[in-house]
């Protein structure tokens, strides 16, 4: 019904899209997956009207049509579910989900909040969501935002008579592992009215999710797979372009760690009502996971440790020495090196180029009286970038125009370069493509082997399980109950799982 | 709060002795001669540009100042429009700026016509016109210790107004209005000008005549009719009815006067200075006990005739005495008895003056405390 | 200029249980409850602060004051001169609170103010000079060039995409010098009793121009709560590439903003020449850093998306009561503005919930 | 050559068309004696936009600078006969406490430093009439020539003021370059939370550019004080504004983190070449506002590299 004939992209330099077919059909979960740089976003921009094509045409109904601008679009029945958080905080629920069409309810310039207040109810128990629409948008949970703006996209609904598309851009990415389902659950609910488009780098979940999926590499389809023949391995190959290393998380280079000493020492700590009573103790060569669900309070720990929150009770040792006053300054002055999960706002510094941000941290070490040695920084940077592969034309590049994988090997190579032998992880792969994915976890391994103790909050489960030589399970900013994660003798999902909900 | 005032003020007193001590105290009166009397003659300029420089267009007294510079430009056979004007916005940095940009345009044949916007400024001035050759007459605002005869021929003269005295006179009429007896409150211009000062000292000179009224309050209304008027507004909070009369600074601080009153359906003497038309018209009507005529037509024009006519060597100026070079404008009570006569022979029918009769109107030598 | 980031993307969470409603805050004094009514607070705090004087005064000179009964500042009378002086500026502040609100700002007021001014009154005295004849007509043809002036301002600022603070700075520059040129810096005067009964004739002791301003702010809140338009203003403050990602046409919103902010700024301008019966260029002088740091005093945070007219009109009686409150009190003028400046600080010091917001520039 | 090539030189693109626009309807403005004065008049009115490009360069605004240097006018010439060339120290201290200050309120107290340094504004003005005595007060000649005397001498004919200018300039730009300090604020300004993240003290980093800004302000007053050997509480007004447009014709957005100090150099000599343009094309006094905004606008419009201006344009 939906379909892409041969369509073009180009942008100055890229051949962003390469004559791409695509088709979806009524009542239809079409998965689509590919690294980044594959052409997933430009694709999705084409779709939803954000991007015009340079060379093929979009059709509906066999019909070509033309989008000048999302909104367009969106009077076509193609609707997008953004991955970011989209929705405007400030705003009420119901104001957010009729965005831009309040004027269903305008009686003589007056908008009847009533009558929005109803039609938004209607919306919601689309998406089997019970709450009071006049609740302000920043007071919900990322799941019941999530789940929102899946019922503003579903008004396209009542407003267009023919077929619904609707997108979904890694919606899953922000909920724990029941969220996900009951999304699903929904989705798979309301195939009944619309058509699907899922995006996710989480495989499993295309794989469960999609009827068919699209395969992109280079700006181009490389491959369409039914659901019933799907195979995470081959799809990852036809992404990939080559063989994904079997031992996906490096298990064989896990060493056992020095237990004798201690980098880090939680006593009895607690933070306010971000987690309670926290003990452990992280060693030199150490992958510590911290699991639980969102907000469980494993982000609020890595920040205790990095100064960026102050801990209301218990003890902090880092090194040995107690720790009294939580700065970020003083964090990284003990060696304490921090990956944010919000990569593009706490990791890099969009604006900078790639040596100003690996000296960021220790601009101490390339200066003399507040003069900064450049040179040295360059030099600094050019041994990283080929350390770690960075593709970046050179040290000049502004950060904010590299990939996100080259973007967090940056921030990596800014606290190792100087000399962080504790590492606190925050989704360090979250939004990366597999190749990427993999750079990372061979990273780990290098720093584990080279005695920096490192604390991981993982992506997946998966991951955490495969990385880690010890993971605490938290939930509620409570301890759990902690396992060992000695290769052979790794907890399974279950066990996890089992403790964190 | 007022012991809190009384604190405040005291102290400043105490200060400002130290001011004069340090500021005054070393060598006030030995003047700088930057530029000395330069041993050879000036040279002057068949037909030099004429330019006024003054604050803006949006108060009436200036467009008065700069009607005079226009008739005399006019009195030349030449249009107004060779009269070059730079407005300075009330920036001392944009008035000297664009003098020096005047200059460097002319090439130093220039004949300016400047208040400088604020007392400190005239030096730098004074200072680029003799530098370049141009010759410039000041009005109102000058240091005292910067003086025309020490720049030779270029700088050429400075007219002020004693405002002391008519303050103090105008101050006397309200002060008999109100039967010698009450509170008076006095609304000023922006604190550091010279003008606010001096009428401010007016009345508090009258007013030692007077030992039953009282000065109730003085704040600076910044030559502005809306600040004028809400601190009127907040004066009749505090004083309420023990204001028997009202003093201001000038005739635009006088109109937000009124209208504050006229919100409360008041009405309390009051007395401006100025004579603006509109000034003159509620003089008529009594709505304005009295106000004081500075003639700003004449002095807009007389200031520019005499940077004129020493550029083309008219006239030499550093043979003149003293008091042609430092000089009092003149100044003409207007009351409600002289109001109408006085509105139809200065205001609705400009006088035709005579521009080389430069110092007949004037009022005496400047001199300094 | 000013730029903060809502932590909210880094806060934890709690989640439990998915479609569960969301928990109303358990205690009645909660803080964001305080911050949001603190410069309310803040307004009764000074209204009851400068009496207090007044009574410290006359308590150290030993004379009979009973607090408040007294007071002179704390009077029907002083309520209706604070009224008169804080209703220009409180037209001006509405109009900039739309613009703040999407996160932008608007240095053009007093230009606008001057423009509007001068235009009706040569208009009003071309007409007629009196309400009761085809005058009239001088009052819309004012709004409609503030209308005018504000869709300029948008145009640029959307159209050349320049930052509204330089493109409004330099409207304003360009509004002011056109007033100057229409008026070649005469003052006009404006004597029709009809008109002026806007300050002259009174309705339970305030004057009419302050019901006005009145009929104004709640016309000013209606557009703000009930229309699409004022909705919309929040919804670009809140984020505006969402807001456009939804479909919204952001561009035609700030338009629409800077236009309607115009109107206010006209409405301004009729109500301060109302005030005193002159219209010339410098009527618009003084608007703009009284009108911003009121609106901002009130609580509407310069980033955008958060506040509105009533905390527009709280922030103006605070500076407007603080001005008035000090020469009552007999603060000595020099002084007054430092007061005033640590007042303002204290102000938005206490209205600012410093949990929401990570930094502010 | 595309545009986006062209781009980053806009700004002097742009000033160099207006001094030829200029140039060729007036040839008197060629004059290099002329232009070397004219930019000499510019100095205090860059010195302080110098400053306030730091604070804008961390995407914040300074709007106490004007005030500022009222205040340091006053000091200048009351404690001339006390301290000589002491009133410079004190000057600058004053400067940068009171700048300290505003940057102490906007992160801390989280003020946006629009509304702060208006309030500090308010506060230095208070301070300048209350020491001035709320009179207009003029330096003795003698003391200030042997004080300040040789900030107004002319070597090789180049006026020391230009000096001065020059070599705070390369000052600036050196701090901005070439320093640990420079380079935190243009993190701070890029993206602050990355630059807390990387254990930068932000907080102290910011409060310091107000602070920088302050003391720039002051030597603006100081130098202007001297110039025009006096000192009131409103000698210095009207520098404000031009100040900002200074900073924001030269390409510096209020967004932070882009132009610099360089920038600002431009852009005061674009300031100074449309206003005495007035002067030199003979505009209409009534009409010099209008001018003056519209040109402005059509400047900003040049100048502005719309493409720095990350996300969106507020």
């Amino acid at each position: 019904m939906y379909e892409l004939r041969q369509v073009d992209k180009h942008f100055p330099g890229v051949h962003a899209l390469k004559a791409v077919d695509f088709k979806v059909n009524r009542h239809e979960i079409v998965g689509l997956v590919g690294e980044n740089g594959a052409g997933k976003s430009t694709l999705m921009k084409v779709i939803y009207g954000a991007y015009q094509p340079d060379g093929g045409d979009v059709t509906i109904d066999g019909t070509v049509v033309r989008f000048q601008n999302p909104r367009q679009a969106m009077n076509h029945g193609i609707g997008m579910v953004f991955q970011e958080q989209s929705l405007i905080l400030n705003l009420t629920v119901m104001e957010n989900i009729f965005l831009g069409y309040e004027q269903q309810f305008v009686k003589f310039g007056i908008i009847d909040w009533k009558a929005m207040a109803q039609a938004a109810k209607a919306q919601l128990a689309k998406v089997k969501l019970d709450i009071d629409p006049a609740t302000t948008t920043s007071d919900l949970s990322f799941a019941q935002r999530q789940l929102v703006e899946l019922a503003k996209v579903l008004t396209l609904e009542e407003r267009i008579d023919g077929d619904l598309v609707i997108l979904l851009d890694e919606p899953t990415s922000v909920l724990a592992k029941e969220e996900v389902e009951l999304l699903f659950g929904l989705v798979r609910d309301l195939t009944k009215r619309a058509s699907f488009i899922f995006v996710s780098h989480r495989m499993d979940e295309v794989l469960e999710l999609s009827d068919r999926i699209y395969v992109m590499k280079d700006g181009a389809v490389v491959d369409v797979v039914a659901h019933d023949a799907a195979d995470i391995d081959a799809i990852q190959h036809k992404m990939v372009g080559r063989e994904v290393d079997k031992e996906y998380y490096r298990e064989q280079k896990q060493k056992p760690y020095d237990a004798a000493q201690a980098l880090v020492s939680f006593d009895q700590v607690s933070c306010g009502r971000r987690y309670n009573d926290i003990s452990f103790d992280l060693h030199p060569g150490e992958v510590l996971c911290l699991v639980g669900t969102e907000g469980s309070g494993r982000e609020a720990i890595l920040r205790t440790i990095f100064g960026l929150e102050t801990p209301t009770a218990g003890t902090v040792k880092i090194k040995g020495e107690q720790v009294t006053s939580f700065a970020a300054q003083s964090g990284v002055a003990r060696g304490v090196g921090y990956i944010p999960r919000e990569r593009k706002i706490e990791g890099i510094v969009a604006g900078m180029n790639v040596y100003e941000n690996m000296t960021l941290s220790q601009m101490p070490n390339y200066s003399s009286g507040g003069v900064l040695k450049v040179g040295e920084e360059k030099a600094m940077a050019r041994t990283w970038i080929e350390r770690l592969g960075i593709k970046t034309p050179d040290v000049y590049k502004d950060c904010g125009g590299l990939s996100g994988g080259n973007q967090q090997k940056v921030v990596l190579a800014k606290w190792r370069s100087g000399g962080a032998d504790i590492m606190l992880l925050d989704h360090p792969t979250r939004g990366l493509d597999i190749g990427a994915k993999e750079d990372v976890y061979e990273m780990i391994r290098e720093m584990s082997a080279a005695g920096v103790g490192i604390i991981l909050v993982a992506d997946t489960l998966e991951e955490a399980i495969g990385l880690s030589h010890t993971i605490l399970v938290i939930k509620d900013g409570a301890f759990q109950k902690r396992f060992d994660g000695t290769p052979g003798a790794k907890p399974t999902l279950y066990d996890l799982v089992h403790h964190m909900i | 709060m007022s012991f809190i005032k009384k604190f405040i003020e005291q102290e400043t007193v105490s200060r400002r002795n130290f001011l004069l001590a340090s500021a005054y105290g070393v060598s006030g009166a030995a003047a700088l001669r930057m530029f000395g009397p330069s041993p050879v003659q000036a040279m002057t300029f068949a037909d030099p540009t004429i330019a006024w420089s003054y604050r803006n267009r949006t108060n009436p007294y200036w467009n008065e100042i700069v009607s005079g510079g226009e008739a005399f430009v006019e009195s030349l056979g030449k249009s107004k429009e060779a009269l070059t004007h730079l407005i300075n916005e009330g920036s001392s940095e944009k008035s000297l700026a664009d003098v020096k940009a005047l200059l460097a345009k002319t090439n130093g044949e220039l004949a300016l016509a400047i208040d400088t916007n604020d007392a400190p400024n005239a030096r730098p001035v004074v200072e680029a016109c003799a530098e370049a050759g141009a010759f410039v007459s000041t009005l109102w605002n000058k240091t005292d210790d910067l003086h025309p005869w020490d720049f030779g021929d270029n700088y050429v003269s400075h007219m002020s107004w004693s405002d002391e005295k008519p303050a103090e006179q105008t101050a006397r009429i309200l002060l008999e209005a109100i039967g010698g007896k009450g509170g008076v409150v006095h609304l000023g211009g922006i604190a550091s000008n010279n003008p606010a000062i001096e009428r401010l000292q007016g009345l508090k000179n009258a007013l030692a005549d007077y030992p039953d009224v009282e000065l109730l309050d003085a704040q600076p209304a910044d030559w502005d009719t809306q600040k004028a008027n809400q601190i009127m507004s907040s004066f009749l909070t505090r004083y309420g009815d023990e204001i028997t009369g009202v003093h201001c600074a000038n005739d635009t601080i006088g109109y937000g006067v009124l209208e504050a009153l006229r919100a409360e359906g008041m009405s309390v003497p009051i007395v401006t200075y100025d004579g603006n038309p509109q000034a003159v018209e509620l003089v008529a009507k009594g709505e304005i006990l009295a106000t004081v005529f500075t003639n700003p037509h004449w002095g807009g024009g007389i200031t520019a005739s005499l940077a004129y006519h020493a550029a083309t060597g008219a006239f030499k100026p550093s043979e003149e005495p003293n008091e042609h070079r430092e000089f009092y404008g003149p100044t003409i009570m207007v009351t409600p008895e002289d109001a109408l006569e006085f509105k139809a022979n200065y205001l609705d029918n400009v006088p035709t003056y005579d521009w080389k009769d430069y110092w007949g109107p004037s009022n005496g030598p400047i001199t300094y405390k | 200029m000013a730029e903060a980031l809502l932590v909210e993307g880094m806060e934890t969470r709690i989640m439990s249980d998915i479609t569960a409603q969301t928990a109303p805050p358990a205690r009645w004094l909660t803080r964001e409850r305080v911050i949001k009514w603190a410069p309310l607070l803040v307004l009764l705090f000074l209204v009851l602060l400068f009496p207090f004087f007044e009574w410290l005064e006359d308590f150290r000179e030993a004379k009979d004051h009973i607090y408040l009964a007294d007071s002179r500042f704390f009077s029907i009378r002083n309520a209706a001169r604070i009224a008169i002086a804080a209703t220009p500026a409180l037209m001006v502040a509405i109009g900039v609170t739309f613009i703040i609100i999407m996160g932008s700002i608007d240095l053009s007021m007093e230009g606008t103010v001057s423009v509007c001014a001068v235009i009706f009154a040569f208009a009003f005295l071309g007409w007629g000079g009196t309400l009761a004849s085809w005058a009239w007509l001088a009052i819309p043809l004012a709004l409609l060039v503030g209308a005018v002036v504000g869709c300029i301002n948008g145009l640029v600022h959307v159209r050349l995409k320049i930052p509204s603070f330089m493109a409004s700075l330099a409207m304003g520059f360009v509004g002011t010098g056109f007033a100057l040129l229409l008026t070649g810096g005469d003052r006009i005067r404006v004597e029709d009793e009809l008109f002026r009964s806007l300050l002259t004739v009174r309705w339970f002791n305030f004057p009419i121009m302050c019901y006005v301003a009145l009929a104004m702010l709640l016309i000013a809140w209606f557009i703000q709560s009930r229309t699409t338009l004022g909705r919309n203003f929040y919804a670009v403050g809140g984020g505006e590439e969402l807001a456009h990602a939804s479909g919204l046409n952001v561009s035609r919103v700030r338009i629409m903003g800077f236009t309607l902010a115009g109107v206010f700024f006209a409405m301004g301008a009729l109500l301060a020449v109302g005030r005193i019966g002159i219209a010339e260029t410098a009527t618009g002088n003084n608007f703009m850093f009284i009108s911003i740091t009121a609106v901002v005093v009130g609580g509407t945070a310069l980033w955008g998306g958060i506040g509105g007219v009533w905390n527009t009109l709280v922030g103006v009686l605070i500076v407007n009561v603080i001005n008035n409150g000090m020469v009552v009190i007999g603060l000595p003028n020099y002084v007054q503005d430092g007061v005033l400046g640590l007042l303002v600080i204290a102000a938005v010091v206490l209205s600012t919930d410093r949990k929401t917001v990570s930094f502010v520039k | 050559m595309s545009f986006e090539r062209i781009k980053p030189h806009l700004p002097w693109i742009t000033l160099l068309v207006l001094v030829l626009l200029v140039g060729i309807a007036n040839p008197s403005f060629f004059d290099p004696a002329g232009l070397l004065s004219l930019v000499s008049d510019v100095v205090p009115l860059f010195i302080m936009a110098l400053g306030m490009t730091f604070a804008i360069y961390i995407g914040g605004i300074d709007l106490s600078v004007q005030q500022m240097a009222n205040l340091v006018t006053v000091i200048a010439t009351v404690y001339l006969a006390n301290f000589g060339i002491g009133v410079a120290v004190i000057a600058i201290a004053a400067g940068f406490i009171i700048g300290a200050f505003s940057g102490f309120v906007t992160t801390r107290l989280f003020v946006p430093s629009f509304v702060s340094t208006l309030a500090m504004g308010f506060v230095a003005l208070s301070a300048a009439k209350y020491l001035s005595g709320q009179r207009a007060l003029y330096m003795d000649a003698e003391l200030r020539d042997a004080s300040f005397g040789w900030m107004f001498g002319r070597t090789a004919g180049v006026p020391h003021e230009l000096a001065i200018a020059v070599v705070l300039l390369a000052i600036a730009w050196f701090l901005q370059t070439r320093t640990t300090f420079g380079r935190a604020l243009k993190a701070v300004g890029s993206g602050e939370l990355a630059a807390v993240a990387s254990g930068l003290n932000v907080d102290r980093v910011k409060i310091l550019a107000f602070a920088i800004s302050g003391v720039f302000a002051a030597i603006a007053g100081l130098i202007f004080s001297v110039k025009l050997s006096g000192g009131d509480a409103n000698l210095a007004n009207g520098f404000l504004l031009l100040a900002i447009v200074a900073v924001l014709v030269g390409g510096t957005p209020l967004t932070g983190g882009v132009g610099g100090v360089i920038n600002t150099a431009i852009g005061t000599l674009i300031v100074m070449v449309i206003r005495s343009a007035m002067v030199y094309l003979e505009i209409d006094a009534t009409q010099q506002q209008m001018v003056f905004g519209i040109v402005l606008i059509a400047a900003i419009a040049l100048t502005i590299d719309r493409s720095k201006l990350r996300g969106v344009v507020k």
